[in-house]
């Protein structure tokens, strides 16, 4: 199934993505601020946060091994490299075949694997609290967004994301069948959980009884930090883009330039959209309690199933 | 390659006079069995697919003609054999010395002979042409083992672990047997081609009797869910290099053994395998995926949780297997999901092999040097043993299905497989297919929350006991036994396309259709590929580890620019942020505590009990001591296994104290016989 | 040369009892014993030879034919052993107290009139003097058996004599119903010659012989210790010197067991071959069923043994039961192989009972730390027993299941397995109980003698040898054994 | 002397024998037991001599004499010593009520008489209805031995049901060879030999009745 796609076009939307990345929490953080009747910092406050923080020393815990050191390296590379994997401007298979919907899934697991591996290495409590409570979470929301995955890839018999989104770029959301629908309310209830955000996680608060991944960062800091942190910027846009691979029609794929910067404008936009969705999403509800989240994430089960068998009865 | 074995197992003689001697002699002599299997299964798989090995044995039992063929099966599973054999016999001398340096040479002389056997038992078992052969070796595999698991030290409970595990398989082996006698009796001989062609006879009935008598058999040895609970008792009580051997291998030899069965000896010879069979197989399958990863998240053992791992990995094996059987001849021509299906659980296998060897062999590690097995005494390894760490966690994040590492590859055919399975079959048998499917994705996620707390808790933060503070850093051979697997995990990992040949004569000579490198690997070994038969025309997916891994490694450098910071910046080190507290040991997140959350999610299952102990000071408000146990109990154990144990103990009893021993009661019996006899046989033919 | 073997290996063990009675020294009588058992194997050997190169022989009363020269083996082969095996454990027991050094001569003297007495009821043609030879080992080993003289000995062999005297006193009376029979039909060459009433067997009347074979099964099957008529064995075989419940396990019950073969074989002449198998299949399976649970919950390790016996018994009669060339075949099989098997049980338990000085199995722990080696040997008989291989029972029983599956008779199978799973669970458990673990203080912690070890260790590889291949010789003999019994 | 009157004189002679054994079941002192199983061994030895005549057997004339001088004299001679002896309790102890025993015993005849009608040609084979007395008494000697407690009326029954078959083996038309007539009581008296000495002993090492004992079971 090997495309047209160049891999340079792939490397490109790769960085597209890490740069985009932390735009889109400053939008989020501004729109919440807005909702909140507040000024609220500049959109492009992320930015000046990593700028800081790269720029900082680092302190180090005496009970951390060797591991520690290099585990911010290891995991804004895995995230990254699932950014490679995302269609941003350009749908259909890459020239050279890379990976696919399930690939995705694996490297973000990867990257949440080491960290909270490097939350234990430190020996406190709130690291080993938020790592538990991650990978508590995590094992749920993997098989709904699995499953939501194969509800689209049913469709399509495959799960490589070019595909997919070529697909849904020719079917105009009018050709949508009501198992895409549910697909999509279920991946609109994944998305706070997997960007670990309100209702499941709440970014904006050290409180030992609230906080899961930041609870992991406790012990990170100066350029660590900031490579933990990019690495979540990037990591949410790419959840966000593989939502959008998976659901929202890129536009018609035009040749040449023209083609791809349109195809950039779509996918702006449509991140654009799920961004304030998640705003709305954080400033309406509160933080569940950690043994509530099941629940929670049931209904998603319950939607993705629904659309399955939908697909496949 | 038995020849060494054998050698192997006369050098453990030698212990009577050097104990030392006898170790590196019966290891060396193993080692090059292994490598005479490896070499033998090389030089099969890479032959032309249709080439076998056969050699007859001289006859040891008037009433049967055994031999020995090597087919493509064989040889891939004397392949995956001999790989662990490689490690542990390179890892064993050394750890032994170092585990149990007070042992004496009875000992000694039984653990080199008892591992000879074993390993001798599990290839020949493998290569086996005859029923009889094969049972022999069965039953061989598991003495040996039993001998292994008792010798390791003397207390009971690796006695009672034996014991449990001794009869739960040989309980399997008599199902087994039935099977394979109502074969050869059938056949009027024991080797596998006349069975064959008895086989053909069979109605349907007959022959899914006869398949599921052996699937029980089979399936209590890989210690499939409900049938697992010797499984996590006896792994752990075997000295680890055996331990590596029974989980990495002798469960596959029960796969062997399914496969065998369900594809080659009782298969009809056109039309489908009857889709009980199938389905079963999926449904055990899955379930013992979710049960095993799910009780070995509650484990605290270090082995015992690697042992509950084994039965979750067999459980994925089996969905492929399953898969396999369902999709068999039943897709239309020149389908190739069977053969996908089949792929992923053949390649998981010699995966599950590498990296569960290799986790073992670390654990091993860590037991010969701290002498505890409860990771909630140790801690902060990872400074004393860096290396041992460094290989544990890359065999963690093998055995999580994570990428880069093979784990990850055979995991994602098999989903691929799903994939294909259920848009071939609408309704709710595909539902059933994709359900199995989210309960994989499951699966891997508990793994990896599993090996997290494995992984932090047993190597980071710090020492929780002494023990864990004097550990040292394993002597070289250990390491290099690991390292050889770590290799492996690796190579199947980045470079999964080149070991698709080896694949080939066993799919091939099992499915009778394409070979798994065309299909897996149409684009060339760089590219993992499947097409998939769908309304919409041929699509598929294609991947490739090794781009991934090369992006990966690209990306590494640049992420370590940004790590290293914009300018030179000073470098503090001071304590762990505790609120201001200084820290301890008793601040590091334990085991129990690190599970607690899934243990409630999932208290369904786990039904756990937990009691705690106030002691207070006079007032209800001033507690000065608080004591809490808790644990959970595996479902099959209480609900299945002690009704029986304890039923059938009370009975006994009963029957015991009821007897008498009076003189008279004996001649009324006799008397007794005599009379009913007459009066049922005696009465003549009127 | 075969005829004249036929009446000298019935004389050695005579003469040597009464050589026995001659003196009272210890080594010298265990030198006697030893030399006198290795005479009787040599000559064995060499009957077996002639046997083998030139068919059955018969002399007078006498006759050997296949089947007797494979009980006579495993007879001479357990006589060597034990007479090994007896050296040291005499010598123990006098220590203790249990022997007295003035009776020893009429200790080893009855032990060779037993060996004696099985050797002509193997031997016999005629049997009358079947019967006869079978009440002498009767007599013979009940003394055997009280021969400690405390009471509980003397209840055993009480027990022992008075029920399978009346057992085989039944036996005598289906001997006479079955030879009237055959009278009628001879005229007046009427004799009471096996062989001879297999000539005229098919023309007996069928519901005489039906009821005599009836008689015959119960009355010897009581001393073959088969269900409902075993509970004696238990006792016996539990109070018995420990070279004697060797002796009675492996070989006496055996001999009644031939003795039910030869009259089976004149019966499936007369009434058809169903008639006797159905009553071998279910007196069979009770044996198997009967014994499961006296063997798990068990407290005296010899007990357990001996209902292990009832257990392979049964297994035996099954195979008789099923028929056919493999079951025939396996069950002369398990005949030797539960011989040896047993053999070693009882001489390892026997050991580790005087190391431990008790029977109870909660009370014998440890062995493996205070006696390697007969712990081993422990471990090896007890899983033997169990059925699994490379031992030789393993093989016997395959070949008894090959048959019964190759019947279609699959309740009988079913319950078989059923209960050989269940029995090795029990097995094995003891086993494990008494070979791992702490061992007591009050162990003896001295090396472990020597001629245990040996005859110990001759059974083994036997043993062993016989569960890894069938010797080309043997199964010669198996095979023209299973003719004969299938005529 | 014809076929005819030999059957008859057998078949009133196994009444004979039939009332003596139930004599034995139902007797309450041993001694009488005993008398009354000498007396079945001297119908026994009649019967002997009686085939003898009628078929001028040599064997038989002497196996009717061993059975009158061992059976009806000696053996019977040995257990009254053994009881004066030992001076038991001169009343036997039954294990179950007396009418069960006589009842089963009642059982047995019948049953034993119907198999032998069942068969055709016993008639030929055994002279006179010999088989189903010979049946009825050696099950009954074995009835006995089940519901006696001491050990002395088990000996008893053991030389009832012995009785039985020596019936059985005189009535058979040819006639059992000799040696082995002799074969068996020889080892009949070598067997109440040794029974004998083990009663005696244990009455002297412990003081119980050997067939008392139930020590061990299970």
């Amino acid at each position: 199934m090997t495309g047209d796609k160049p891999l340079g076009i792939v490397l490109i939307e790769m960085c597209i993505l890490v740069i985009l990345g932390p735009l889109v929490t400053g939008i989020i953080q501004k729109i919440k601020a807005r909702l909140q009747n507040r000024q609220g910092a500049g959109i492009l406050q992320p930015y000046f946060d990593l700028i800081k923080l790269l720029g900082k020393g680092t302190v180090q815990a005496d009970t951390a091994s060797g591991f520690f050191r290099s585990i911010p390296v290891l995991v804004l590379a895995t995230t990254v490299a699932a950014g490679a994997l995302v269609p941003v401007v350009q749908s259909g298979p890459p020239a050279f075949p890379l990976g696919d919907a399930l690939m995705l899934l694996g490297l973000l697991a990867l990257a949440r694997f080491l960290t909270a591996v490097g939350a234990l290495d430190a020996g406190g409590a709130f690291g080993g609290m938020g790592a538990s409570r991650e990978m508590t979470i995590a094992p749920l929301v993997e098989p709904v967004l699995m499953m939501v995955v194969f509800s689209t890839a049913l469709a399509v018999g495959s799960t490589e994301l070019g595909i997919l989104a070529e697909q849904r770029g020719t079917s105009w959301i009018l050709a949508w069948r009501a198992a895409d629908f549910l697909g999509l309310a279920a991946m609109l209830v994944l998305l706070p959980a997997e960007t670990g955000r309100i209702p499941v996680d709440n970014p904006d608060t050290h409180l030992e009884l609230t906080m899961l991944h930041e609870g992991m960062l406790l012990e990170h800091s100066g350029p660590g930090l900031g490579c933990m942190l990019l690495a979540s910027h990037t990591r949410q846009i790419v959840t966000l883009g593989l939502a959008a691979a998976l659901f929202f029609p890129i536009g018609p794929v035009g040749a040449g330039v023209t083609g791809l910067l349109l195809g950039l404008c779509t996918f702006a936009l449509k991140i654009l959209v799920l961004a304030v969705y998640l705003a709305l999403i954080e400033s309406s509800y509160a933080k569940l309690r950690l043994f509530q989240v099941p629940q929670y994430l049931g209904i998603g089960f319950v939607l993705a199933l629904m659309s399955l068998a939908l697909r496949i009865l | 390659m038995s020849v060494c074995f054998f050698l192997g197992a006369l050098s453990s003689l030698l212990a009577w006079w050097s104990v030392r001697l006898s170790l590196i002699t019966g290891h060396l002599a193993a080692l090059a069995g292994a490598m005479a299997g490896l070499s033998v299964s090389l030089g099969i798989l890479l032959g032309n697919s249709a080439n076998k090995l056969s050699l007859p044995l001289p006859s040891f039992f008037p009433f049967a003609r055994q031999s020995l063929v090597v087919d493509g099966l064989s040889a891939y599973f004397l392949l995956v054999i001999s790989i662990v054999a490689i490690a542990a016999t390179v890892y064993g001398p050394a750890y032994l010395q170092a585990h149990s340096p007070e042992a004496g040479p009875a000992r000694r002389a039984t653990q080199v002979l008892a591992l000879n056997v074993f390993l001798a038992c599990m290839v020949l078992l493998c290569c086996a042409g005859d029923a009889l052969t094969f049972i022999l070796c069965w039953e061989g595999m598991t003495l040996s083992s039993y001998a292994l698991v008792v010798s390791d030290d003397q207390d009971g409970e690796n006695a009672r672990a034996g014991l449990l595990y001794m009869i739960m398989t040989h309980a399997g082996t008599a199902m087994l047997l039935v099977s394979f006698l109502a074969l050869t009796e059938r056949a009027g001989a024991f080797d596998f081609a006349s069975i064959r062609m008895a086989a053909n006879g069979l109605d349907g009935t007959t022959r899914s009797v006869l398949f599921f008598l052996a699937l029980v058999g089979f399936a209590t040895k890989a210690g499939v869910v409900p049938l697992h609970v010797w499984l996590p008792r006896a792994h752990p009580a075997a000295p680890s290099h055996v331990s590596a051997l029974m989980s990495g291998v002798m469960l596959k030899v029960a796969i062997y053994g399914i496969l065998r069965f369900g594809f080659d000896l009782l298969a009809p010879v056109a039309e489908p395998l009857p889709p009980a069979w199938g389905w079963t197989v999926l449904i055990l399958g899955t379930s013992s995926a979710v049960l095993g990863v799910l009780y070995a998240l509650q484990q605290h053992d270090l082995k015992r949780l690697l042992a509950f791992h084994s039965v979750e990995n067999i459980g994925i094996i089996l969905i492929g297997v399953g898969l396999a059987m369902i999709l068999w001849r039943r897709e239309d021509a020149g389908g190739s999901l069977a053969t996908l299906a089949l792929t992923a659980a053949l390649l998981h296998t010699v995966n599950h092999a590498a990296f569960k060897g290799l986790l073992f062999l670390g654990a091993g590690s860590v037991l010969c040097r701290t002498h505890v097995r409860n990771m909630e005494e140790l801690g902060g390894l990872a400074r004393h043993m860096p290396w041992t760490a460094g290989l544990f966690l890359l065999g963690a994040v093998a055995i999580s299905a994570l990428p880069p590492l093979n784990g990850f590859v055979s995991e994602w055919l098999t989903f691929q497989a799903i994939l294909g399975g259920a848009s071939r079959f609408h309704g709710p048998s595909g539902l059933a297919i994709v359900f199995s499917a989210a309960m994989l994705a499951l699966t891997g996620g508990l793994a990896a929350a599993c090996f997290v707390k494995a992984f932090g808790v047993t190597f980071l933060g710090r020492p929780r006991t002494s023990h864990a503070e004097h550990a040292i850093e394993a002597p070289l051979s250990m390491l290099l036994g690991m390292g050889w697997l770590a290799a492996l995990c690796v190579f199947l990992g980045v470079a999964p396309g080149f070991a698709m040949t080896l694949l080939d004569a066993p799919t091939i000579g099992l499915l009778h259709s394409l070979g798994a490198s065309a299909i897996v690997t149409a684009h060339g070994p760089l590219v993992l590929s499947t097409a998939l038969a769908t309304p919409g025309g041929i699509s598929g997916t294609t991947i490739s580890m090794t781009m991934l891994a090369i992006l990966i490694a690209a990306l590494l450098p640049l992420a370590w620019m940004l790590r290293r910071g914009l300018r030179t910046a000073p470098q503090r080190v001071a304590p762990t942020w505790t609120c201001g507290m200084v820290p301890t040991a008793r601040f590091d997140y334990t085991a129990t505590a690190f599970a607690k959350p899934l243990r409630r999610i999932f208290a369904a299952i786990y039904r756990p009990r937990r009691e705690v102990i106030r002691e207070t000071a006079g007032t209800p408000y001033v507690i000065r001591r608080m004591q809490y146990t808790g644990d959970v109990v595996d479902l099959a154990e209480t609900q299945i296994y002690h009704r029986i144990h304890y039923g059938i103990t009370a009975i006994s009893q009963a029957i015991r104290d009821h007897s008498t021993g009076r003189i008279h009661v004996y001649i009324g019996f006799v008397l007794g016989a005599l009379f009913l006899s007459l009066l049922l046989f005696g009465g003549g033919q009127r | 040369m075969a005829e004249t073997l036929l009446w000298v290996i019935p004389l050695v063990p005579v003469v040597t009892a009464l050589l026995m009675l001659t003196t009272s020294n210890r080594k010298l009588l265990s030198t006697i014993d030893v030399s006198s058992s290795a005479i009787l194997a040599a000559l064995t050997l060499l009957l077996a030879h002639e046997v083998g190169a030139s068919g059955p022989r018969s002399l007078g009363m006498f006759r050997v034919d296949d089947l007797g020269i494979i009980f006579l083996l495993l007879l001479v082969v357990l006589t060597l052993a034990v007479s090994i095996y007896t050296v040291a454990w005499l010598k123990q027991a006098v220590e203790v107290g249990n022997m007295k050094v003035e009776s020893l001569r009429f200790y080893f003297a009855l032990v060779h009139a037993f060996v004696a007495t099985i050797v002509v009821t193997i031997l016999a043609d005629n049997l009358g003097i079947l019967w006869i030879a079978m009440e002498g080992t009767t007599i013979t080993s009940a003394v055997l058996i009280g021969y400690h003289g405390h009471h509980h000995g003397l209840e055993a062999a009480w027990k022992y004599i008075i029920v399978t005297t009346i057992g085989i006193s039944f036996g005598l009376f289906g001997t006479v119903i079955i030879y009237a029979a055959a009278a009628q039909v001879m005229g007046d060459a009427s004799s009471m010659s096996w062989i001879a009433m297999m000539q005229v067997a098919p023309k007996l009347d069928p519901g005489i012989v039906r009821i005599g074979f009836i008689f015959v099964m119960v009355g010897y099957g009581t001393k073959a210790g088969l269900a409902p008529m075993h509970l004696w064995l238990p006792d016996a075989h539990s109070q018995a010197p420990t070279p004697i419940s060797a002796l009675l396990s492996g070989i006496l019950i055996k001999c009644a067991l031939l003795a039910i073969i030869r009259f089976q074989m004149i019966a499936a002449a007369a009434c058809g071959v169903d008639f006797p198998q159905q009553i071998l299949i279910v007196f069979g399976l009770a044996s198997i069923i009967v014994a499961m649970p006296f063997i798990l919950a068990q407290h005296d390790l010899k007990r357990l043994l001996g209902y292990s016996s009832v257990e392979h018994v049964g297994i035996i009669a099954l195979g008789l039961g099923f028929g056919g060339a493999v079951g025939t075949y396996g069950a002369l099989l398990h005949v030797v192989n539960h011989g040896i098997t047993k053999a070693i049980a009882f001489m390892a338990a026997g050991t580790a009972i005087a190391r431990f000085d008790s029977r109870n199995l909660q009370a014998i722990k440890g062995l493996l730390a205070v006696a390697p080696i007969g712990a081993t040997l422990l471990m090896i008989a007890f899983l033997s027993l169990a059925g699994v291989p490379p031992f030789s029972i393993f093989v016997s029983e395959l070949m008894i299941l090959r048959a019964g599956i190759g019947q279609g008779n699959w309740v009988s199978v079913a319950i078989f397995l059923t209960m050989a799973v269940i029995i090795f669970a029990g097995l094995l458990h003891h086993a494990g109980s008494m070979v791992f673990g702490e061992p007591p203080k009050t162990a003896s912690r001295e090396s472990e003698t020597r001629s245990p070890l040996i005859a110990m260790l001759l059974l083994a590889t036997l043993m062993i040898l016989l569960g890894l291949t069938i010797p080309t010789m043997f199964d010669g003999f198996f095979q023209r054994a299973t003719e004969v019994v299938l005529g | 002397m014809n076929i005819e009157i030999v059957h008859a004189v057998i078949d009133d002679l196994g009444a004979l024998l039939l009332f003596t054994m139930i004599l034995i079941v139902g007797a309450s002192q041993i001694s009488r037991a005993i008398y009354a199983v000498a007396f079945q061994s001297l119908f026994i030895a009649i019967a002997g001599a009686v085939l003898a005549m009628a078929t001028g057997n040599v064997d038989l004339w002497v196996i009717a004499g061993i059975t009158l001088t061992v059976k009806a004299i000696a053996l019977p001679w040995l257990l009254l010593w053994a009881i004066r002896r030992m001076d038991v309790k001169r009343e036997v102890e039954p294990v179950i009520p007396d009418l069960a025993t006589l009842t089963l015993a009642v059982m047995f005849v019948v049953m034993s008489f119907h198999l032998s009608a069942s068969l055709g040609s016993v008639r030929q084979a055994i002279s006179g209805n010999a088989l189903p007395v010979g049946i009825a008494l050696t099950l009954n000697g074995v009835l006995v031995m089940a519901t006696r407690k001491t050990a002395l009326s088990q000996m008893v029954g053991l030389f009832a049901s012995e009785n039985g078959i020596f019936f059985t083996a005189m009535a058979v038309t040819k006639g059992m060879p000799l040696i082995i007539e002799i074969g068996v009581i020889l080892d009949v008296i070598l067997a109440a030999l040794v029974m004998t000495i083990m009663v005696l002993r244990v009455r002297s090492t412990v003081d119980a009745d050997i067939a008392d004992l139930d020590r061990l079971r299970g």
